[in-house]
């Protein structure tokens, strides 16, 4: 099939998904310009005009309640963000005004649009430019909150996201973006609130988000290497949870290490632990364990980054401690890094 | 510890109003900043008689701009104020949270430690009848996921009083504290302020021991907790209840130890359920000892729906304590309890006799 | 009594003018007498004193557009869809209600007859209007989209970058501002370094219009001219309007003695109050006293039936408390 | 008082030591040495050398994210700044502010924020504290003319006029808010509406001269310790870098190399060749110790992560 890299994926996403229904439009700070947003939209307003792309005021909070009463007029607003931290600005519209905007009037609003945002490390971003925030809208009731890993995904869950009737919350990380895999050219979607089994495996199950599913696939070959089975679930949708394959997947393996993108406390990995430890109750071999960012601002430079973040190596380490096996030795292995590639800043 | 400085029985709202004041004696950098805190009504009374004592200038009356009024607070901090910044519903809060979570939870880190955002802000949970969605959440676990803040839920008026003189006072940092307003008009007594299981006034409190269920609390629901436990007292069951106090520090131990004794944990939050303090609880179980566990964790909290404003809705939308102490008792004798239940359902009309307005 | 100006509109529009503006305060009546049998557990924000601006701008724009309210919502909510019955069934929390009882009163909407919502969080409607006024000139050009708010409003960030916005952007968006000169019990004076928010709005690209006469046929005639004025330059409009709450920020009790009421201005206010202007304009043009006394009986009659309807209506059920978190289909 | 010859020397060897900072941040940047998104300065530094002139140790500084040149201007020490970009132990916030978030108490130099217009109101209540404990600080607060489209420019300006605070607004007007041009993003005359406000404005339509922004500086600020109320000065620059990063960007599309040439007509290192050149030397030197002071500096470590988080 063809291969295509995360941002083009989305990219053509945009493009099929505004050439099919004339009231979806694309706009935000940047988003026009020549960078793009990471290319993901690159194109879109020369092709579709000023109408249907645009650049915004520096005014996050004001043009988020545009999207919703734009959403509630029937269009289909995609907004973005070139960082989630600036979604701080905005909380007041999504929490307090779109996620209950349906509720409170009966139900039978639609209130589709859709709030795309980046998350992630490049370098040297520090404590504003690099949190990812999952928990801030999971934990609000009628929100859908979208976190894909690979190029498929990302192109099927965001057609879906735009086409859902609900407000969805659309998170992608910087450095899937140059990731490639095969991408169906024709339009499609992926369901929002189903799971993918990334590795089947019996040894222990493996729960990752975003970047760490690619983390957790690098590592999930390294362990195979030494006979070491983990079975990788990517909940692809972080709200509405699809729990079924976590669980039926921790009864068969009794084992769980949740390895998010974000902080640990008050977080997603709370949220599994506290589903599995209810549903799987009697069945988990050991304590769950949980890999995260470090519990502090994000630092900048590069020795703390590494610390803070979490990337296959970890994962490995922790399979091992939670197995009882001696640390393999990784000398010579490549672990994926983008900084040498990455030459930063946007 | 014991409370040092609650003389005498108060309500929560008197005890805010001595804390405001207390604060202010204590250092003139202490600065009041809120919509209303110099008008007739005075923040439900929390800061009137204040700007006559301590004068107006202290009292700053803001205008409806809470990121602006945030920066200001970080700014006056930052130049050697103590600002106490007042939020008469808690959903306010959410027009601040750049400047709460980007600027004034990492001003010290981001900069190496080199200043302190020494700060307090008060989030008034708005919940009495008819709120609705924008008016009444309970939104602690969004602070407490974030390093760098202090996040309190002070459930009786030895916890306002102790716990604010500690944060205005001894602590460097920011601490956000919600006030639930149920509580506003509850008297406390002097002997029966829980035990604080800790080195300061922020700790967790035990506001009852017990060996047959653990109940983890917040806020509100560690009263509804206590008076659980003593119904299910007179019937043979025998709960330790841990108000969490402070969400954004839990001691561990306290929680493992006492699970360790009880084998049973039920989590009362005054919150939604996923994502929050009560999976955060359950997650601490899970990683440190999931053994100790005779059976799963049960999770007790707001509906997960925006709270609607009937008032047949809210009253399900919220436990109460019929559902509550029928939980506790279907932990810890299965589902064929036999344990004759309370008739309350409705916690608003128990706490307030609420005729509105607010 | 301020003596009426002569009617410049047409005799069926002054009577229509007059029966929405009574039908609004009847219906604000009938929550002061009924809400202390405590059937309506929902915090009531009311718009008493105020109704004129709700009623002349909502008829001006006709039903060809959308507003939002504040969560001072009844008068505008009334004025925009004249369903008194949901209304009542919403207050009481019932499932005849606008949302089953999830949204009481300060979240009334009915999207149909574009009324968008009100909201309980100061400024937070006016973007929401702003993004309609956007799909409006896409979807349907003459459209226009109205974002009602008070004084207080303009305090907050939002409503200076939705300004700001929907200018750069040329929308057919219409702020209009209820100024009663308070946030809460807070003047501007108190609240705003600048002299006059009229000034500093002037400085972008934008119409201004004031109004200080609390007369409905006046705030209509200037919003017809605003309308007309925003569709050919393409330009939001901003309309300040005087005008004065009659009673406490949230309750439905009087506050005269409160410290921050001063005497003269209610009884100024009083003195020019919208409905009783509006009758009067009527009773000098002609009309006799017993064919409007006829026309009033027939609002009381139909609101008193409103009222009972509601308070028959189930209450929701167990099942509704987590419906339409998501989309349902209809 | 130096006379002007001695004084427009020593602002200009601030102007151009700031200018060699950031060629040399330029230079060293493909070694990944400093992996550190960068706001370059080049092209602002005479704003930030005017309006720090007369500011003392006690006056406070808030500024944005574009914040090399005030750090320097107002004192910050250079090898703590160059080891703060190196990310180690030895810079002014150990590694964990980075380019963005600069700052130096001790001097006044209260910190910046990646996030556009945050700062403003930090300006705003550091005023509010000056005045209610009688300290005769004055306050700038810097931003950039994009920050004014933000909410929280309105909040903060209203506050300042409405309590007569001690604080300098400072809009750097380079009419470019990362790649949009101001037109589409604005419906208003900043200046005029600034005015509305009823705070006085000043204009300074030439950044690049030194003496006058530092004339106007002093006197704005003598005003604001004299409890003079806000005032709002807006100076006209131009960046002659990209918005982050060390490159040009001319061709982008959204701006011309001409614009640029039109500035470096009145650029203070053009203009004085004669001055610039006999201060090189010592310039050199400067930055080759601060950038000898980071390479020495250790990196921090696993237990530097967990400190100062609260």
């Amino acid at each position: 099939m063809r291969r295509l890299n995360f941002a083009d994926a989305i990219n053509e996403c945009l493009d099929q998904e505004m050439a099919r229904d004339p009231s979806v439009f694309v706009y935000g700070i940047g988003v026009p310009d020549f960078k793009g947003i990471f290319g993901t939209t690159v194109g879109l307003a020369e092709k579709y005009g000023p109408n249907r792309c645009f650049d915004t005021p520096l005014a996050e909070d004001s043009m988020t309640g545009f999207a919703l009463g734009a959403a509630l007029k029937g269009m289909r607003p995609v907004h973005t963000h070139i960082r989630a931290d600036f979604l701080l600005l905005t909380l007041n519209q999504i929490v307090n005004m779109i996620s209950c905007h349906n509720y409170m009037t009966g139900g039978h609003t639609a209130v589709p649009l859709v709030v795309r945002a980046i998350i992630g490390r490049g370098w040297g971003q520090g404590a504003q430019h690099s949190k990812s925030l999952f928990s801030y809208f999971t934990h609000i009731p009628g929100l859908k909150v979208v976190a894909p890993a690979t190029p498929r995904d990302g192109k099927g869950l965001l057609a879906a996201a735009i086409r859902d009737n609900n407000p969805v919350v659309f998170l992608e990380h910087r450095w899937l973006h140059w990731i490639e895999g095969e991408v169906p050219e024709e339009s499609y979607e992926i369901p929002l609130g189903v799971a993918q089994i990334m590795r089947p495996g019996s040894d222990l199950t493996l729960v990752a988000t975003s970047w760490m599913v690619i983390e957790a696939v690098h590592a999930g070959k390294i362990l195979a290497d030494s006979g070491i089975n983990v079975e990788i679930i990517d909940p692809r949708t972080l709200a509405p949870m699809d729990m079924d394959p976590i669980l039926a997947s921790v009864r068969k393996t009794g084992r769980l290490l949740i390895a998010d993108y974000d902080w640990l406390n008050s977080g997603l990995s709370a949220e599994i632990a506290a589903n599995v430890g209810a549903a799987c109750f009697g069945t988990l071999k050991q304590p769950i364990e949980r890999i995260g960012f470090a519990p502090t601002p994000c630092p900048t430079v590069r020795t703390l980054e590494n610390h803070f973040y979490p990337n296959a190596e970890t994962i490995i380490r922790t399979v091992e401690k939670m197995l009882g096996r001696p640390p393999m030795d990784l000398t010579g292995v490549d672990f994926f890094s983008h900084e040498r590639r990455f030459r930063g800043p946007l | 510890m014991t409370n040092q400085s609650l003389q005498k029985a108060l309500s929560y709202r008197e005890a805010l109003n001595k804390a405001m004041h207390d604060a202010m004696a204590a250092s003139d950098k202490v600065l009041l900043f809120g919509q209303g805190v110099n008008d007739h009504k005075g923040i439900f009374g929390t800061t009137s008689g204040l700007a006559d004592k301590f004068g107006a200038q202290r009292l700053i009356e803001v205008p409806l701009a809470e990121e602006g009024m945030t920066g200001i607070c970080i700014g006056a901090a930052l130049n050697g104020a103590y600002p106490i910044n007042i939020h008469i519903r808690a959903d306010f809060v959410l027009l601040a949270m750049n400047q709460i979570i980007n600027l004034a939870a990492k001003y010290k880190y981001m900069f190496g430690g080199l200043f302190d955002i020494p700060m307090m802000i008060r989030l008034v949970i708005g919940r009495s009848w008819g709120q609705g969605a924008q008016h009444s959440q309970s939104l602690q676990s969004l602070f407490a996921h974030i390093p760098g803040l202090t996040v309190i839920m002070p459930a009786s008026s030895g916890a306002i009083v102790d716990s604010y003189a500690h944060a205005v006072q001894k602590h460097r940092g920011t601490v956000i504290s919600f006030e639930h307003r149920l509580m506003y008009d509850l008297t406390f007594e002097r002997d029966h302020e829980p035990e604080v299981l800790g080195k300061t006034p922020f700790s967790q409190r035990r506001v009852r021991a017990g060996t047959d269920v653990t109940i983890v609390s917040t806020s509100i629901m560690s009263l509804e907790a206590r008076r659980a436990a003593d119904w299910l007292a007179d019937r043979g069951i025998s709960c330790d209840v841990i108000d969490l106090h402070c969400v954004s520090h839990i001691d561990h131990d306290v929680i493992m130890k006492s699970v360790g004794r009880t084998g049973r944990l039920l989590v009362a939050d005054t919150s939604w359920l996923p994502y929050g303090v009560s999976a955060e609880i359950c997650r601490i179980v899970c990683q440190n000892d999931p053994g100790a566990l005779k059976a799963p964790v049960v999770s007790l909290g707001m509906a997960p729906a925006p709270c609607p404003t009937a008032k047949a809705l809210e009253d399900i939308y919220y436990p109460n304590l019929t559902t509550l102490t029928d939980s506790i008792a279907t932990l810890v004798r299965g589902k064929n309890h036999g344990i004759d239940l309370p008739h309350e359902r409705s916690m608003a009309d128990v706490y307030k006799r609420f005729k509105g307005p607010f | 009594m301020t003596a009426p100006s002569a009617s410049l509109l047409s005799a069926d529009l002054s009577l229509s003018l007059y029966k929405t503006l009574y039908m609004t305060r009847r219906c604000e009546e009938t929550i002061v007498r009924i809400y202390p049998e405590d059937n309506m557990k929902t915090p009531m924000h009311m718009s008493m004193g105020q109704e004129a601006v709700s009623v002349g701008v909502c008829r001006a724009i006709g039903g060809n557009g959308d507003v939002i309210a504040s969560y001072r919502s009844h008068a505008t909510y009334l004025a925009q869809t004249e369903d008194h019955g949901s209304f009542f069934g919403e207050l009481h929390g019932r499932t005849n209600g606008t949302a089953d009882g999830k949204s009481g009163s300060m979240h009334l909407a009915d999207i149909p007859k574009g009324m968008l919502g009100s909201t309980g969080i100061v400024s937070a409607g006016i973007p929401v209007a702003m993004g309609a006024a956007f799909a409006n000139k896409q979807k349907s050009p003459g459209r226009v989209a109205a974002a009602f708010f008070g004084d207080g409003a303009t305090d907050e960030g939002v409503f200076w970058e939705t300004l700001n916005a929907s200018c750069a952007m040329k929308l057919p968006m219409m702020f209009v501002c209820e100024d009663n000169d308070l946030a809460v019990h807070t003047r501007k004076s108190e609240r705003q370094g600048f002299n006059s928010l009229v000034e500093v709005v002037r400085k972008y690209k934008c119409d201004v219009y004031e109004d200080d006469t609390n007369d409905v046929e006046s705030i209509y005639a200037l919003t017809r001219k605003a309308i007309e004025k925003m569709i050919s330059s393409g330009q939001p409009a901003f309309l300040n309007i005087k005008t004065y709450r009659y009673l406490e920020p949230c309750g439905t009790m009087q506050d005269s003695d409160a410290p921050y009421r001063r005497a003269e201005e209610d009884a100024y206010w009083k003195g020019r109050d919208c409905v009783a202007l509006q009758r009067k304009r009527l009773l000098a043009s002609g009309l006799a006293e017993k064919d409007l006394l006829k026309v009033e009986g027939d609002i009381n009659a139909a609101i008193e039936k409103s009222v009972a309807a509601a308070k028959a209506a189930p209450h929701p059920g167990a099942d509704l408390l987590s419906y339409g978190v998501f989309y349902e289909t209809p | 008082m130096l006379n002007t010859n001695e004084r427009l020397k020593r602002l200009i060897y601030q102007t151009l030591l700031i200018r060699r900072v950031e060629e040399r941040v330029i230079e060293l940047y493909p070694s990944d040495k400093i992996q550190s998104p960068v706001h370059l300065s080049i092209g602002q530094e005479p704003v930030a050398v005017g309006l720090c002139e007369s500011m003392s140790p006690k006056d406070v500084l808030f500024t944005t994210y574009r914040g090399h040149a005030y750090y320097i201007a107002k004192g910050g020490k250079l090898p703590e700044l160059m080891a703060e970009l190196y990310g180690r132990k030895g810079g002014v916030s150990g590694g964990k502010a980075g380019s963005m978030h600069l700052a130096a108490p001790e001097v006044g130099m209260m910190g910046s924020s990646a996030v556009v217009a945050s700062t403003i109101p930090h300006g705003v209540g550091a005023a509010l504290a000056a005045k209610l404990q009688g300290t005769k600080q004055a306050v700038i607060t810097i931003f950039g003319d994009g920050a004014i489209e933000e909410g929280v420019y309105h909040e903060s300006m209203n506050f300042a006029v409405l309590h007569k605070l001690p604080v300098l607004f400072v809009c750097e007007n380079n009419a470019l808010a990362v790649h949009t041009s101001l037109a589409q993003r604005q419906a208003f005359d900043i200046v005029q509406h600034a005015k509305s406000y009823g705070i006085n404005t000043t204009v300074i339509e030439d950044g690049n001269d030194l003496i006058k922004v530092g004339d106007i500086a002093a006197k704005l600020l003598e005003s604001l310790r004299a409890g003079g109320g806000p005032e709002w000065l807006m100076v006209k620059t131009y960046r002659y870098k990209e918005h982050v990063g060390p490159g040009d960007d001319f061709d982008a599309g959204y701006r011309s190399r001409s614009d640029m040439e039109k500035w470096l007509a009145t650029d203070p290192l053009y203009k004085y060749p004669e001055i610039v050149k006999e201060m090189e030397a010592d310039v050199k030197t400067e930055i080759d110790r601060a950038v000898a002071f980071a390479e020495a500096s250790p990196l921090p470590t696993r237990a530097d992560l967990l400190t100062d988080v609260e």
